[in-house]
């Protein structure tokens, strides 16, 4: 297999344009794809939607992006952690949509699942479940919630083959897998990438239909925060 | 008074159960079970959780909190979606979590404080949701000594679902029959105490009363 | 961590009853419990529910409980294969319930992780949508489909440590992973059971919070047929 | 006659797309593609599926068919709900399926016979509703003769989209415009023949038409 999907950040950016809908991995900056958010600084683009846990940190990971002005809204559910966001939010230069966790995560893998919209237990009767459908299936309240999928995921991987099949790290694994599946463009910054042959079939987590671009990650989250490699 | 609520709360939980812990008083419990028959689960996407020593911290390598946390033996990781399918489809034991308010009617209010902008709920929801038991830790009281166990809450509630157990540094409640029972006074807190700091109704075990006050 | 779930296979299926509904793994025979099943033949059972994407084969795996009579209902995707099935129904022996299979393998998915329901465009406007729920979604339709759970699951994987940590082998994986997750008590039968911490964090794919039992494989499928190991 | 229609079918196919293959002749397309330029996917859990010698067969490593198969390099495995999710999701570039009509408003139906226990349908219609393109590849007409392109399928079925491309031994249709247009004869197929033995409405490409057919 001679395909080889490892690219540069900036080669793979031009996939993304203003007024998309971008999903972000990570968990705060864990396993956010640092480096790809960081080159996103320079890239010329707005309006921005992005479907992500948090808003990064205070001036940190899409935290940047934020500050730029870049983003026009943020759909996660939990923005409590960067400050920047509720006074982003309070003067009208943010929409936000919050979502418990759980039903982020399913929707964005319904939305690579070709699920339409799934039946949650999450929310009902709280105030996350004004103006949602309520379903009652035997005999227990559910709220629907449809899938999410977005124009380009940008997600942080551990190691990648060239054919783009991704193994992650620890708990920087998060909500990337499931991002991987459910963006039209899914670009994965990796911090090593391996010979064909070497990730073993019943390691790969993420199987390389779901990745167009790799990139090689330049900024990694250490003890001391975000580092140059 | 929050490593005291810690560690009763600690006892209530079975061997081998699969525990998530919250922030705040909740994460201090695992300061009190045993690694070796207790199992914490973390919504971020790792079952096997344990403590770290400072040397050996991996900044990707955290819980729910964000906080470094190390891997026990026979631990796993996985994704945000199969950890809330853990979560939501009923498979997580015990999920101890902390409180802004819990009322007569055993609901729980812990993501929003109204007044302030609501802009952040995490797993707090599926946890309450989908967890088999919920045993809330908190403070019998707010910071401003107002009641947290209150006959209605007045903060946005979290989950229509009843939080079994309640633990204090001054109380411990059980959720039985359609209210809470008060069935344990922690250190030299007394009824009267507790009455006093608590707006919700709730029924007192017999073996707390004095012979003259029972029905 | 002390706990040792292995157990004999006469004790596990202590937990079947008559009456129950039972998730079976296996693709045909390919990665289904055929020791389980082999000693279900002798457990005083009946009118089954089986939810398995087939009835085994012709008079092998759950075409033998089949026979036995101790199954009421099949649900599934493709009895074709065992042709005691169509018998069975035709003389109303049998009850079927048929599912496209990427809909019965999401529907298992979705009992197992808290989802009531989910929409599908899988057979919309076929004779499988008779008596289904249609909804539009984003002016696409859909069918509703409920989330499938059971009292107990054989299944099958390649490899436990003693807390229940499963790993599976190719092919062989198919439905298990999904039923370890969807029923009340799960038996996983497999081939070898190695020490608490060999099997690696990253390549664990059933953590061992849904499994109850370990039961070791005495039949197994070779180029042969099922032979005893 | 089927080899003539895979070996036709694997010229459909670009480089680097990911195939999933129906039972019968689409599994024969196997035989005609580059392991090196494109990527079977089977829907019982595996991406990258290869051919395999007599003596490396494993019984437990199979294809939708239950047929033995091989690992290419970087092959993965994976479960029936993850699999079906690539499906479902759109993430396979071609399907090529069977069929036993097809009619002139490209609907398939490939899954049950009336007449005959509606027991099986497998993954027929979650590869027809997902997949980015279908292939239908199919002996022109059934065993007794009768036409398997008709104006309207008499057969249950397997979803409501159309499939782009058909192909038998005698002729290759694409979707065109809300009909098929037939684009191609096979070996020494004429119009005429296969005008006889199609019932469906269909176009012919300006190409096969003398000059004095042409509109």
């Amino acid at each position: 297999m001679s395909l080889n999907k490892q690219t540069t950040i900036p080669a793979a950016l031009e996939n993304i344009k203003s007024g998309q809908t971008i999903m972000v991995g990570g968990f705060g900056l864990i396993g956010s794809p640092l480096s790809i958010i960081h080159y996103l600084t320079e890239h010329d683009v707005s309006e921005l939607t992005v479907i992500s846990n948090n808003v990064g940190e205070k001036g940190e990971g899409l935290g940047l992006l934020l500050r730029q002005g870049k983003l026009k809204k943020a759909i996660g559910s939990y923005f409590t952690s960067n400050r920047d966001v509720a006074k982003y939010y309070n003067e009208g230069k943010l929409e936000l949509e919050l979502l418990p966790q759980g039903t982020l995560a399913e929707a964005i893998r319904a939305g690579g699942a070709g699920i339409g919209g799934f039946y949650t237990k999450t929310a009902v009767g709280t105030d996350l479940a004004i103006g949602k459908e309520v379903k009652e299936i035997d005999g227990e309240k559910y709220l629907l919630q449809k899938g999410l999928k977005a124009d380009v995921a940008i997600i942080k991987a551990w190691k990648a083959d060239p054919l783009g099949n991704l193994v992650y790290y620890k708990t920087a694994q998060n909500f990337n897998p499931n991002m991987a599946t459910a963006a039209s463009y899914v670009i994965a910054e990796v911090d090593e990438i391996v010979e064909l042959g070497e990730l073993l079939p019943d390691e790969i987590i993420t199987p390389h239909l779901y990745v167009d671009a790799i990139v090689k990650s330049e900024w990694i989250l250490t003890k001391d925060g975000v580092k140059t490699k | 008074m929050r490593e005291l609520i810690a560690e009763r709360a600690a006892k209530e939980l079975a061997p081998y159960s699969i525990i998530n812990l919250g922030i705040g008083i909740p994460t201090l419990v695992a300061d009190y079970i045993d690694d070796d028959l207790h199992i914490l689960h973390t919504e971020n996407g790792m079952l096997g959780v344990t403590s770290v020593d400072e040397e050996h911290i991996d900044p990707l390598v955290v819980n729910a909190g964000k906080l470094p946390v190390g891997e026990a033996i026979a631990a796993s990781y996985f994704s945000s979606a199969d950890s809330f399918a853990m979560i939501r489809g009923g498979h997580i034991d015990v999920a101890i979590l902390g409180a802004l308010q819990i009322d007569s009617s055993g609901k729980i209010a812990n993501w929003a404080i109204p007044g302030r902008d609501i802009i952040g709920v995490g797993g707090a929801m599926d946890l309450l949701e989908g967890a088999k038991k919920i045993i809330i830790t908190t403070s019998h009281t707010s910071n401003d000594g107002s009641p947290k166990i209150v006959d209605k809450c007045t903060f946005p509630i979290t989950s229509q679902r009843v939080a079994e157990i309640i633990i204090t540094e001054l109380a411990v409640f059980n959720w039985k029959g359609g209210r809470y029972e008060l069935t344990e006074l922690m250190g030299d807190a007394t009824l009267e105490e507790v009455k006093s700091k608590t707006t919700a109704n709730y029924s007192i075990n017999e073996g707390l009363l004095l012979e003259g006050e029972k029905v």
